[in-house]
């Protein structure tokens, strides 16, 4: 039993929420430095985690393994593989820019209604949220998984309820009804995926015994574990379901836009960027390697909606009034490309699914968190409120350009590889798919253009017109996260490396081999 | 009712005492329900009871019936006329329902209580009947005894610590214990005073030519009762009569004899009469 | 005649005693119509002793006896003083369960 | 040698790195700069060049690998260069004439508080270019691709404050993105097909596969090349990204990038050769496109737009070559070359004439100004003359010989392509006259400067005093030397590609050549052409050489106010696609907001009211709560019967 190094980097953020919120009120910028190195520290914890990490080694590595309801074979069973490795890093790696984003959005503010903001709930909460899903990328216990899978919504639910965008239209009543609507449908919404997933959960002990994924998954393996059609097709869905409204699927997403429209932009990120990668993950981890049979039953239907998310997503996104609405349905647009080469079954899908996790949560937390920027600067949210931009704050719109092209996935940027990669992936198998999918690519260069277009360009209105550029803080946030994004779009070589093992278990699990190309066929 | 017709199964005699006082019982428990005033009630129940008695008896409980008797029927039906002497019949207790429905799904459950209740026992296979001869041979008190000081010995001594705590538990609360000392007269009125109403003591109740009574409210002079001049109870009770129907009602009796003597058909007061006699009878 | 009589006796008196529990709101007629009920329930009692020939039935309900007379004592000290206090002895006047 | 590669993107791509987070501080120094690293690397395209020439035709191509890009399971992207001929020429033209226009920029943003990044931009360009035409593989063309996308968006929107200069940006940003799905798909169906998208295999393996799958391809590729070169259907957005500044019009909207469908073409050469059906439908769009910008060029008064209507017309000519197939593809690329030259001479000439015409773009407010700026008029008087094909000139060379190839197509195609060649050569002469006649022959038709206030579209930077009236001047030389040099090249380069067929041996490695052999003499050819593009020049003089021409716009006739409006083309955009898509994203939010989010609070809200009712069961009257109870033994008691009935 070596060094648990991921319960440390579980631990470390879970401790670190503690302190902070342990912190007396007066002192609120201490907790905020706390909060901040504690997640860099989870950064250097993670990073570490990626170096012991060895592609071509086991499956599953630094694995963990303690009794812990010893009645229910519930164990506390922690390991990693590729895909975890990733998004362990790139959890760790966001909440720093997500921390040092949202420095002053918690603080005490003036309002009709004297709300006083316990600022140091914010950052404890954040930092509880990234420990939480630090631990279920690392479970391989169901039971465990589920358990974190549920109780990421707590805090989740205060983040999102309790410290709204101060940028809202009407009076600060109806903002915080709004708020708490918002709140409230992403808890409803994300309980009853996870009571559904939670029958399924306990179906499957019923029926293989234990929560052991490792052991079910070799047991499903070698034969050993049989499976009545019907029973595996049940979980399936079971699980599925739950994943599907995490990782909003159409037409599971309506939660997504209130919850990122009312949370501040930085919350947003912690949703769309590490949250719901969660879903998209378990399906991977989960459903795949349990259900393999019923998977490849339901990939048409799977598609299906995946190709409905994407289009769909895409066209409400053009339709969208708010800024932050439009970026959370180009988002739901995302997640359908990300199902959609987790299911089409072939390495470069799959592959591209992962690493359209790690894009999607850098590009969008670029976009989103200069956005916000933005907003706050203007105390809007609606698009109709600027114009020009550009003039008066060149470095702020460059930087939002950039994000904005790495939305669309422009050759160069991040999000490009993976998107091809599940083009590609899902073209191997389902042409039309493929195609059908490949229109998303217009009318994502639609919306984020139109965005740009209409906030940035065109004559100075008059409420920018004195509106400053970046600071020092909000360049330190972006500046990282775009030079990420160049470097990963042209040299992803260590992302896939990680990733492609992982992948290549799971086809074996799903005992699918990529199509052949027509011309080796031949041969 | 000797221990003869106890032993064995029920003799003829038995047979008819049982339908004839059962009938009574069963009046006397509806009588229990429905009667309007909680007196006739408690009346009515301790005839029921009575008859319970009989009925131990007559199924070889003597202890017991003599029990129920001088327990129930002595003392805890005394304790509620007390009751109801002390707390009086208030204008709340009417047969009127007030909650919607409460009524029809009274007696629906009740009815379908009852007819499953009969049903279970027509089902029970109760034929086998050996009597109380055997049980009873040492006396009945005595059976009694023996079982109560072996078997059920601690039963019965909790029993015992039952009621005093019951006895202790009505005396607390019950009892109020007074705080402070009793207002001497001069203080009341100088109360009185200072609150500026009724300075003088309250008005009589109602004095007329014809007859007077405290249970008549004292007109005022624009001719409306006014209430100071009955007693509190009494009005609590609603046992108040009403003063000016009870004029009219003299009145229309007073015109009715002059017609008489003038020799004239009677005419429309006559329709107020007999309202008025039956306000009298319904107080 | 077969003593089952008694025993239907009995479930008739105590329906009735719980339909009046039902329907009375004067709270001291309500508990006479408990103590018809468990009146009833001592008739049974009794009979059943007599059925099986031996005496723990009439025990049973010379218990039943005691514990009512302890009950009806504090439940009617309880209706004085909640009369004191509110000057009603109906039951619905303590309707102070709601949410 | 071919370590040497790298450098030429890397240069601009250095430059571009530097310019755009370089802040401030590089105000003074960037467009130097700029300069500078463009001319870097036309230098090393130059010593590459030559380095070739040394070395036998066979063993020409160079290839550099640099790393690998994209390594997935079964999915292989490198960023690795290939340089051969094709790419050579490509190279050469980018670099010298981005070079050249990088010179002229200088003076021409000189009053552009934004100089710094314009460069920046031009640079960026140019690097993208150059990674177009030397990737070595469809996945890193597509890199290059979008990235010429990406600063063309940049450029075209360079004055993001004038809203029409946004539209146009964005326009040309979504249309091309059209055509990068076409891309996109052909990458895919490559892949799926032979397993790669590296040239060298790719095209090596056409044999192998069903001409249906090639033929797909092929249509695909067309689809990007139309984005990208401007060509039927998705020409619309060329006109418009007339709204960036002149430069960018002469360098990224003429001369380059605009090509880089022809170059795709041409590249993918062995995949059109064996799909005859896409070939084809090459053909067909170069020919329409032909004549299409022909018609638009005819009727816009706008300079500019004239201009682009002419290029979009030329690149017809050369998409049309490059359909032809192995007789034409080497003629293709001799026209893009030529062409390269003069167009982007003609364009920096109209941006002169802007310049000194205090930014006015509406040629019926020019005429006579030959006098006032007689550099730019000489230039502009060449770059005209090589673009009509007049005989000895750079496009008399290369266009006589596309018309040649296309009636060596044989059959009735090849005699109605012929046909459609020459009309085009006509209308060409007829359009080029024009534009050449309206502004600088005639009588002055000059206006006072318009209120930049009201009229958006004036250039900022350059101070214009409403009311005032130009005073034309000669262009400083920054301007005029890159003009003189591109003159020299629209005169002289078609005649010496031309010296026994030199070009063509140059190109034959790369895209093989077979001589055509139209049904009428090479001589006839050429005669029926010269007696063309007389009676265009012709009629153009009897419109507007003898007769005074109107400041304002005569109605004209319905061909003529279609031509006006791009042929309706955009009108159908907007009311086919824009209103459309409108309403359909409406409906979408409202459905989604309404539908899908309505069942849920539906369900939400009946659950509410269902507890809200049985809140009221509470009561709080013991007696209710007394029937319930009694009710619930007697339920209970029921069921011990029933459970002990039966």
């Amino acid at each position: 039993m070596s060094f648990p190094l991921l319960t440390v980097t579980a631990a470390l953020p879970a401790a670190g929420a503690i302190l902070t919120a342990a912190v007396p009120a007066a002192r609120r910028t201490t907790a905020k430095w706390l909060a901040l190195l504690v997640s860099l520290g989870t950064l250097v914890l993670a990073a570490l985690v990626a170096v012991r990490f060895e592609p071509g080694g086991e499956r599953y590595q630094l694995t963990e393994s303690h009794a812990w309801i010893a009645d229910f074979g519930v164990r506390y069973e922690l390991g990693v593989d590729g895909i975890g490795v990733a998004l362990i890093a790139l959890t760790a790696l966001l909440i720093p820019f997500i921390v040092l984003a949202g420095w002053h959005d918690a603080d005490p503010y003036e309002t009709q209604t004297k709300r006083w903001r316990p600022t140091q709930g914010f950052f404890a909460l954040i930092l509880m949220v990234e420990a939480m899903v630090i631990l279920s990328f690392a479970a391989t216990d169901v039971f465990l998984f589920y358990i974190l899978f549920e109780a990421m919504l707590i805090p989740m639910y205060f983040l999102i309820g309790g410290f709204g965008d101060r940028a809202h239209t009407g009076t600060d009543e109806n903002a915080a009804a709004q708020r708490s609507y918002a709140a409230v449908k992403f808890l409803l919404y994300n309980l009853v995926g996870g009571l559904i997933m939670l029958a399924a959960v306990i179906g499957l002990y019923v029926v293989a015994g234990n929560f052991s994924l490792t052991e079910i998954a070799a047991a499903r393996a070698s034969g050993e574990l049989e499976m009545a059609t019907d029973t595996e097709r049940l979980l399936f869905l079971g699980f599925f379901f739950a994943f599907a409204v995490k990782a909003p699927l159409w037409p599971l997403h309506t939660w997504l836009p209130n919850a990122m429209g009312e949370a501040t932009a930085p919350v947003a990120v912690l949703i769309t960027a590490v949250v719901d990668k969660v879903g998209t993950f378990a399906m991977l981890r989960f459903c795949l390697q349990l259900f393999p049979e019923a998977s490849k039953w339901a990939t048409p239907a799977i598609i299906v909606l995946a190709l409905i998310s994407i289009v769909y997503g895409a066209l409400l996104a053009v339709g969208q009034r708010d800024i932050k609405r439009l970026v959370a349905y180009a988002s739901i647009s995302h997640f359908g490309f990300i199902i959609m080469g987790i299911f089409a079954m072939t390495s470069q899908g799959q592959s591209g699914a992962t690493l359209y996790m790690v894009n999607h949560g850098i590009s969008t937390a670029a976009l989103m968190l200069v956005a916000g920027f933005l907003i706050t600067r203007r105390g809007s949210r609606l698009i109709a409120d600027y114009g020009g931009v550009q003039k008066v704050a060149p470095v702020l719109a460059g930087t939002f350009l950039v994000g904005g092209l790495a939305t669309l996935s422009l050759p160069g940027l991040a999000p490009f590889v993976s998107e091809f990669l599940v083009l590609v992936g899902t073209f191997a198998r389902y042409p039309v798919a493929g195609i059908v999918a490949t229109s998303g690519i217009v009318l994502a260069a639609l919306y984020t253009l139109v965005l740009y277009q209409r906030t940035m360009t065109g004559p100075v209105k008059e409420e920018v017109r004195a509106m400053p550029d970046l600071k020092a803080r909000e360049l330190v946030v972006v500046a990282p996260l775009i030079a990420l994004l160049l470097v990963l779009g042209v040299y992803p070589k260590p992302l896939t490396e990680i990733v492609d093992p992982a992948v290549r278990h799971t086809m074996s699990d799903v005992q699918q081999k990529d199509p052949r190309p027509e011309v080796e066929a031949a041969k | 009712m000797s221990a003869l017709a106890a032993a064995n199964a029920a003799s003829t005699g038995e047979a008819v005492q049982f339908w004839v006082l059962g009938t009574i019982a069963v009046v006397g428990a509806l009588g229990t329900i429905l009667m309007k005033k909680a007196v006739h009630s408690a009346l009515s129940l301790a005839a029921t009871m009575i008859i319970l008695a009989v009925f131990y008896l007559a199924n070889g409980a003597y202890f017991l019936g003599v029990v129920q008797i001088i327990v129930y029927t002595g003392a805890i039906m005394m304790l509620f006329l007390f009751v109801v002497m002390l707390v009086g019949v208030t204008a709340a207790d009417s047969l009127k329902e007030t909650i919607k429905g409460q009524r029809w799904l009274a007696l629906a459950c009740g009815l379908g209580f009852g007819i499953l209740l009969v049903a279970g026992l027509g089902r029970a296979s109760l034929d086998t009947f050996e009597g109380l001869g055997t049980a009873n041979a040492g006396g009945n008190v005595e059976g009694l005894a023996a079982l109560i000081f072996t078997t059920y010995v601690f039963a019965f001594e909790i029993t015992g610590a039952l009621l005093i705590t019951a006895a202790v538990g009505a005396m607390v609360l019950t009892h109020r214990e007074r705080t402070e000392r009793a207002l001497t007269q001069r203080e009341l009125s100088e109360r009185r005073v200072r609150e500026g109403k009724h300075l003088p003591p309250l008005p009589a109740p109602g004095v007329y030519a014809r007859h007077n009574a405290v249970d008549i409210a004292g007109l005022l002079p624009d001719g409306t009762p006014s209430e100071l001049t009955v007693n509190r109870t009494l009005r609590a009770r609603g046992q108040i009569r009403d003063v000016s129907r009870q004029a009219l009602a003299d009145l229309a009796a007073l015109e009715q004899r002059a017609q008489e003597r003038l020799g004239r058909g009677p005419s429309e007061p006559q329709a107020s009469r007999p309202q008025g006699r039956k306000e009298e009878n319904a107080q | 005649m077969n003593p089952v009589n008694y025993l239907y006796l009995a479930a008739l008196l105590f329906t009735i005693g719980a339909a009046g529990v039902l329907i009375r709101r004067n709270a001291i007629v309500v508990f006479m119509c408990v103590e018809l009920m468990l009146n009833a329930c001592n008739l049974a009692l009794v009979a059943f002793s007599r059925m099986h020939g031996n005496l723990d039935g009439q025990i049973i309900a010379f218990f039943t006896m005691v514990v009512a007379a302890a009950e009806v004592v504090v439940g009617l000290a309880i209706i004085v003083s909640l009369f004191r206090s509110r000057h009603s002895a109906s039951v619905d006047d303590a309707s102070l369960m709601k949410l | 040698m071919e370590n040497l590669i790298a450098l030429l993107v890397a240069a601009p791509l250095l430059g571009a790195a530097v310019l755009l987070c370089g802040g401030r501080r590089l105000d003074r120094a960037g467009h130097w700069l700029g300069t500078l690293l463009a001319a870097a690397s036309f230098v090393i395209g130059a010593v590459l060049f030559f380095d070739m020439l040394g070395r036998g035709a066979e063993e020409r191509e160079l290839h550099q690998h640099l790393f690998s890009w994209v390594p997935v399971e079964g999915f292989q992207a490198d960023i690795a260069f290939q340089l051969d001929q094709l790419s050579m020429t490509f190279v050469l033209l980018i670099t010298g004439v981005g070079t050249l226009i990088h010179v002229y920029s200088i003076g021409y943003m000189e009053h552009d508080e934004r100089r710094r990044r314009f460069f920046g931009y031009l640079n960026l360009f140019l690097s993208a270019m150059l990674l177009l035409v030397l990737a070595d593989n469809y996945l890193l063309l597509y890199f290059g691709w979008e990235g010429v996308g990406l600063a063309s968006y940049l450029l075209i929107g360079f004055w993001q404050h004038k809203p029409s200069a946004a539209t146009a940006a964005k326009k040309a940003f979504l249309v091309n993105r059209v055509g990068d799905m076409g891309l996109s798909i052909a990458i895919m169906l490559m892949f799926t097909t032979f397993g790669t998208f590296t040239f060298g295999p790719v095209l090596a393996a056409t044999g192998e596969t069903s001409e249906g799958m090639l033929t797909a391809i092929g249509l695909m590729l067309l689809l990007a090349a139309c984005g990208k070169s401007a060509q039927v259907p998705l020409q619309s957005w060329l006109g418009d990204a007339m709204e960036g500044p002149t430069p960018v019009s002469a360098l990224i909207h003429a001369a380059t990038m605009v090509t880089a469908g022809v170059y795709l073409i041409t590249r993918s050469g062995a995949i059109f050769n064996a799909a005859p059906d896409a070939q084809l439908a090459v053909v067909v769009v170069g020919a329409v496109t032909l004549l299409f910008g022909a018609i638009v060029g005819c009727a816009k008064d706008d300079i500019k737009k004239a201009l682009a209507g002419s290029t979009m017309s030329q690149i017809g000519y050369m998409i049309l070559a490059a359909g032809l197939g192995p007789i034409g593809y080497a003629f293709a690329i001799m026209h893009l070359v030529t062409h390269g030259f003069f167009k982007a001479g003609l364009f920096l000439g109209a941006g002169s004439v802007m310049h000194g015409m205090n930014d006015e773009v509406d040629m019926r407010k020019y005429g006579g100004l030959r006098k006032y700026m007689p550099v730019t008029f000489v230039t502009f008087g060449l770059g005209y003359l090589a673009i009509i094909g007049f005989p000895g000139l750079s496009g008399f060379w290369s266009k006589d010989k596309i018309i040649e190839a296309a009636f060596a197509k044989g059959g009735t195609e090849g005699w109605i392509l012929g046909a459609v060649t020459l009309l085009g050569a006509g209308i060409t002469a007829y359009y080029m006259t024009r534009v050449m006649i309206m502004t600088f022959f005639g009588e002055k038709r000059w206006q006072p400067a318009p209120d930049p206030d009201k009229a958006p579209s004036a250039e900022p930077g350059v101070e214009v005093h409403p009311g005032e009236m130009p005073h034309p001047h000669e262009s400083p030389r920054s301007m005029t030397i890159p003009m003189i040099l591109l003159a020299f090249g629209s005169v002289f380069a078609g005649g010496l590609f031309s010296l026994n067929s030199a070009f063509v041996n140059w190109l034959k490695p790369v895209t093989e050549f077979e001589h055509g052999h139209p049904p009428i003499s090479a001589g006839a050819v050429t005669a029926s052409t010269v007696v063309v593009l007389l009676i265009g020049v012709g009629i153009a003089y009897a419109q507007y050489g003898r007769r005074p021409v109107p400041v304002v716009a005569p109605r004209g006739s319905l061909l003529t106010r279609a031509a006006r409006r791009d042929l309706l083309q955009d009108d159908f955009n907007h009311i086919v696609l824009v209103r459309g898509g409108e309403h359909l994203t409406r409906s979408l939010v409202y459905m989604d907001h309404t539908l899908v989010d309505g069942v849920v609070n539906g369900t939400a809200a009946s659950v509410g009211g269902l507890s809200g009712r049985l809140r009221r069961l509470q009561n709080g009257f013991a007696r209710s709560y007394a029937v319930s109870m009694f009710g619930g033994t007697a339920v209970l008691i029921a069921a011990t019967l029933l459970m002990r009935g039966v």
